[in-house]
């Protein structure tokens, strides 16, 4: 496409932005409380959270990548930038997010059958169906190919038992998409199916986890003679692996990138200089070191976005992106938390909240693959190490 | 450790093992509780309340490394208690003024009746020379007016040592937590434990409510400051060997991918470095706690030494300690987050790294 | 990268991996040298010394990222030559002014036949704003008085730009480096390259030989040290994956206890988090050149920002290629030294990581 | 003992070192160029020099602890401590330094006959002869129990081969103390024999090593059919692993206090004072903190020393004293070096010595057992963390 063409797509974006938009969509926040998962349970918030993801929807732009009879847009690389763009240039909340979006949507896109797409996709673009993972089990951690959690064939079903742990948001959900083992004799990682189960399934029952950081979306999530379509694995039987993987890397470039947009919208130095009275001279080291590896590392998230629109994709190196990511943003909370100083050390007052983000930062490198496990799929698969 | 001391800590740590377990700050915290008086009542019983308490005001008086070993060993299972406002910073203010009602008053910290907090900090920084609380003459006495925050066990307290500007100065008050004019907010704390807001609207105060002498606080309240950051410093020390604990235990215990996670190597080394950086923090503690025993007026030096080290060894034992527990480590049924958020706080009470760096540079010519 | 970029890589990878490896600095270092003529020549006839000099001039004005690319492929073999002080900082000094000399010198510059070098700082850290050297009004003219230390490639240099203070403020001069009254001593360096303490007595400068105008220096200054330390951030990015590139070699070929050291946990993550570092680096390098020949006006946070990552990921990666190298890595026989000392003079050149530090605090409001 | 006794053998001391220390003898300086090293070939730098040494060795003062019948003075800690003080109140230079004072005297006191300390000791004690290590060989690193050099029976004598490296001062030792290899068939452990040689033996020659610092006292020593009495096997043959242990374990704790004795000297501030200028924020940062460090583990110096004495001795946590002393080391001389700036970049001039320091300090990590070691060391033997 040329320029001209661009450019008459950026005026006829901004011209239908402006027209469609409701005022209260434009407030450019973008907290939880202001978040639209969409599900079959969601109550919007305001009139203008739904316009604001009817209009969206409507037009594809919720997904503007995905295709168009998959409820996208069929938008290159190009047009979605200037979408983007646009959206940011007038402060738009995004008009829906869930992991449907982000994970489930990629995976069948990637691996799914045509009857799948057409089945799953359409819903989670309107904002339908609100979608869970289920990964994690207890006592998997980082080895997440442990999976224990069973699913005994049963003629056209699938008899699933176990239990996920980390499954965000379990309790509002409305399907999950899990890994499960349906062939217990094969090796670790041949044996496992990847799943799509809904929560309205009788026998499914979820129980919230608290945090360190207070009360959290990570529920964990039991599965007690559960009976599951066969329809609904995606890929190949026995080889779930290889679709958890691929959005494993997924991942680790959101989890990295939800740090680095954090990092982007305000210098560090502003929001310590926002609490009174000077820094000492270890506090300010610390912050310019900080603000320093902030500012490289967005550029860094930019040069491999860049990267993989031109085609390289990021592949492996996303662990880098993880790793700095998360680690960076674990020292900016401690160094917010110590210009607080005791304002930050109430989770209620001037401060609130500072204290809660500052101990859900710990999670960041745990979460996703650890950063332990980061390093060694970089020393291995990139540095080419001896395993 | 003399043999004094290693006999104190045995008997510290069996008591509280029984008595005051993370499980029992647990339940505390469950309950909205930030005081145990039956424990309390248990340290006086032991002579813990008295421990900077002289002998001839019923105390027993053993000095600052004892008070070093017994905060050391509260740190270890985060105990709740007003031991440090209380039995340290309040018993050592008393006790540079040597008169019958400073006598009382130490008595009645020793046999337990009596919960003190300090009422110094304003802003979100400790800083004693910036304190704006006002103490303006009226009659033979003062009227105070003014906020202080972060008060430790401040909401406890029976009593408050009140740090205001008067005309002649930094002047320290001793007067009782339930006086006209006085309102306290306890604060919801990130550890579970006692700190409060507290305001002063024309509170009056007499000449008797002086502690030492007008226009002259620092007299007295620098040697309870400096002991209260030297036993603060050994609780850290003692919050990052239980943290530790704790973490040694799991590698040893947690296997991922077949193997026992303490047999990474990456794992080992990092315990290793902590365990070495530990050890390092144990001996500016225990210095800290000598040097108040035999020289309190140098004492700064090593008080900021031991204060800045175990600062930044208990940030990095309550880091590693949730790291390596990964996912439980992060979930409030598990302990570990008690070590992280208490660690934060007291990196923050009676002045932080970066303060008392400033302090060692100042006394080291920088 | 772009395309063109990766084929510059490319060709000065082959070309200097031939004629200029680790091996050929060793050489020069052995024999005494600090330059290498016929090497220079080479550089000019691919038209890397005219890399930033305009096609109207003689130059292949490549721009800034493409001065970066060949300033980081040199920097991985340690390659010795006067580009960052002649190719990039002379050449974008005399860029600012559009005359017949300038024009002149920059033909010179990218023929190869004129080395430049900058004659700025005067004590041991540098501060331009600083400068004390007296360039005293002499009728017409000026008389140049003082002393320049740390002039990198001072000895070998034709042509001098100094700096200096005249009555109107800071001044740029562009003379001969032999005019009578200047004292050339070239320093024994670490690093085995030329940088030489230069002394002016009364060397006599027309109102020609300035650059610029009188009072104006950094009009003209601020572009070439901006580019040059741009450069050398490139340089420096490059030197960090030499030595990185020899360790990681190392890990893999060496065994001890029986097994590679490449296996051994502990230093495969440190190899990986020198790798992460490596990589945030090379984006703020990458960045700061395109910021050159995008908006040099607005570039000073990009540049610093490439000076301080790259100095902080040079010091990392030499001291971690010296200590897994175990005692080879100490020793002359070995390579990794040089880049340990090569990187510690780079580390101070034109600003170090707390001057750029302060310069990425200041323009983001600290 | 009682504190009079004490107390009089202090008015002693002092009233005869008065009497006896040359005046030339108390500068306190105590570098190398100060120091006397003794030995067959050694050059006294003054008349002074050889005085002081003559009438400390009478006394039996330059090995205060060893035995009377072994060139001591068969003195307790307690005596020792007090002649210490007492040389560094007058500032005396310490009479004479040696690997044999070090290294071997405790070795032979340990491990040796009674006709081996007869024949060894006192020449150490007197300085007449002068001792090297010869432990490290290629390519063994921190794997000091690959020793390849072989010894071979030969009747009363070892036929010896091999090659040592890092021997700091062969080139100007009169003996060499070495691991050989006297069993090639037993495990790598039990094969190795701790023998004593003289290097004027006919095949032992030696080579400067050059390090990245300058010139240096390494060399490396070649052993080429050497002839050594089987006698001058120190310990049981084949056992002389024991020995070495023995002696790494000793070696770790005089790094360590290397270290902390030039940090005990001045305050790492004053220090950077000397530099013009003020420090940037980053640089002052990194001072403090280093600061903050260098007491701490001076503290915990004296802590271990202390320990020692009383009989509880330190053990594995040697370990922890040579790594916690050798990195602050290393942190302190890049100090220096920043704040030197570019006077610090040369080889001569105001500065001199400051760089080749710091380039040295790189070592500290390395030599008499890797940081990576010492880490290890720590985590299976203190910590109990599986191997």
């Amino acid at each position: 496409m040329t320029d001209i063409e661009l450019g008459a797509f950026r005026a006829e974006t901004r011209a239908w932005l402006e027209a469609n938009c409701p005022a209260e969509m434009r407030d450019g926040i973008r907290d939880e409380e202001t978040i639209c998962w969409g599900g079959r349970n969601w109550q919007f918030t305001s009139a203008a959270q739904k316009t604001w993801l009817e209009v969206m929807a409507a037009k594809g732009w919720t997904v503007p990548t995905w295709p168009v009879e998959y409820g996208g847009a069929g938008m290159d690389r190009a047009h979605d930038k200037i979408l983007q763009e646009e959206l940011d240039a007038i402060g738009a909340r995004w008009p829906l997010q869930s992991f449907g979006i982000w994970m489930l949507g990629p995976a069948l896109l990637a691996f799914g059958t045509h009857q799948q797409k057409l089945q799953y996709l359409p819903p989670i673009a309107r904002g339908e169906v609100r979608w869970c993972q289920g990964y994690s089990e207890p006592g998997a951690g980082s080895d997440l190919a442990s999976v224990q959690t069973k699913a005994v064939s049963d003629g056209d079903y699938y008899v699933v038992n176990g239990q996920k742990v980390w499954t965000s948001y379990a309790d509002r959900a409305d399907c999950i998409f899990a890994l499960v083992r349906t062939d217990p004799d094969a090796k670790k990682h041949l044996g496992i199916s990847f799943l799509l189960i809904d929560m309205d399934s009788a026998g499914v029952s979820t129980k919230p986890i608290r945090l360190i950081s207070g009360s959290s979306p990570f529920c964990e999530t039991f599965f007690d003679d559960v009976r599951v379509p066969k329809s609904n694995v995606v890929g190949t039987e026995h080889r779930g692996w290889d679709v958890a993987k691929h959005l494993l890397t997924h991942e680790r470039e959101m989890i990295s990138g939800g740090g680095a947009g954090l990092l982007g919208t305000r210098a560090l130095g502003a929001v310590l200089a926002e609490h009174e009275g000077g820094m000492d001279a270890v506090t300010r080291a610390e912050a310019l070191t900080c603000e320093i590896d902030s500012l490289a590392i967005g550029l860094t998230l930019e040069r491999y976005k860049d990267q993989a629109e031109s085609g390289g994709g990021v592949g492996d190196a996303s662990a880098m992106l993880k790793y700095e990511g998360t680690e960076l943003n674990k020292r900016r909370h401690e160094l917010l938390m110590s210009a607080g100083g005791a304002d930050a050390l109430q989770w209620e007052g001037t401060h609130a909240g500072l204290a809660a983000d500052w101990l859900r930062t710990k999670a960041n490198s745990i979460e996703g693959g650890t950063s332990e496990v980061m390093l060694s799929i970089i020393s291995r698969r990139i540095l080419g190490l001896p395993g | 450790m003399s043999e004094d001391e290693t006999m104190l800590q045995d008997a510290a740590r069996g008591f509280l093992d029984g008595a005051a377990p993370v499980s029992h700050f647990r339940g505390l915290r469950d309950a909205g509780a930030t005081h145990d008086a039956a424990l309390w009542a248990e340290m006086a019983a032991m002579g813990w309340t008295g421990v900077l308490v002289p002998e001839d005001a019923g105390g027993s008086d053993m000095g600052h490394a004892a008070a070093g070993v017994l905060a050391q060993e509260m740190g270890k299972t985060l105990v709740t208690s007003p031991f440090l406002s209380t039995a340290v910073m309040a018993a050592t203010a008393l006790r540079q003024i040597a008169n019958d009602r400073t006598k009382e008053a130490l008595g009645n910290i020793a046999n337990g009746s009596v919960i003190y907090a300090l009422a110094v900090d304003e802003t979100h920084k400790h800083d004693p020379d910036g304190t704006t609380l006002q103490a303006v003459a009226d009659g033979n006495g003062f009227r105070l007016t003014g906020t202080k925050g972060f008060v430790v066990d401040g909401a406890n307290a029976d009593r408050l040592l009140v740090l205001a500007r008067a005309e002649a100065g930094l002047t320290l008050f001793d007067i009782p937590a339930d006086r006209t004019g006085i309102t306290r907010a306890a604060n919801a704390m990130i550890d579970a434990r006692d700190a409060a807001t507290v305001t002063f609207s024309d509170v009056q105060a007499t000449g008797d409510d002086v502690l030492g002498h007008v226009g002259d606080a620092m007299t007295v309240l620098q040697p309870a400051l400096n002991a209260g950051q030297a036993a603060l410093a050994a609780e850290m020390a003692g919050l990052a060997t239980g943290a530790f604990g704790m973490t040694i235990g799991y590698l040893k215990e947690r296997k991922q991918f077949g193997v026992e996670i303490g047999r990474f190597q990456a794992l080992q080394h990092r315990a290793a470095h902590l365990w070495c950086e530990s050890e390092v923090t144990a001996s500016a503690v225990r210095n800290a706690g000598r040097m108040l025993d035999q020289d309190m007026a140098n004492a700064t030096l090593a008080v900021s030494l031991a204060k800045a080290r175990a600062t930044a060894t208990a940030k990095l034992a309550v880091i590693e300690g949730v790291q390596m527990h990964g996912g439980i480590g992060m979930t409030d049924a598990f302990d570990m987050g008690f070590y992280m958020k208490r660690a934060r706080v007291v990196a923050e009470w009676l002045g932080d790294y970066g303060y008392h760096a400033e302090r060692v540079a100042a006394a080291r010519g920088f």
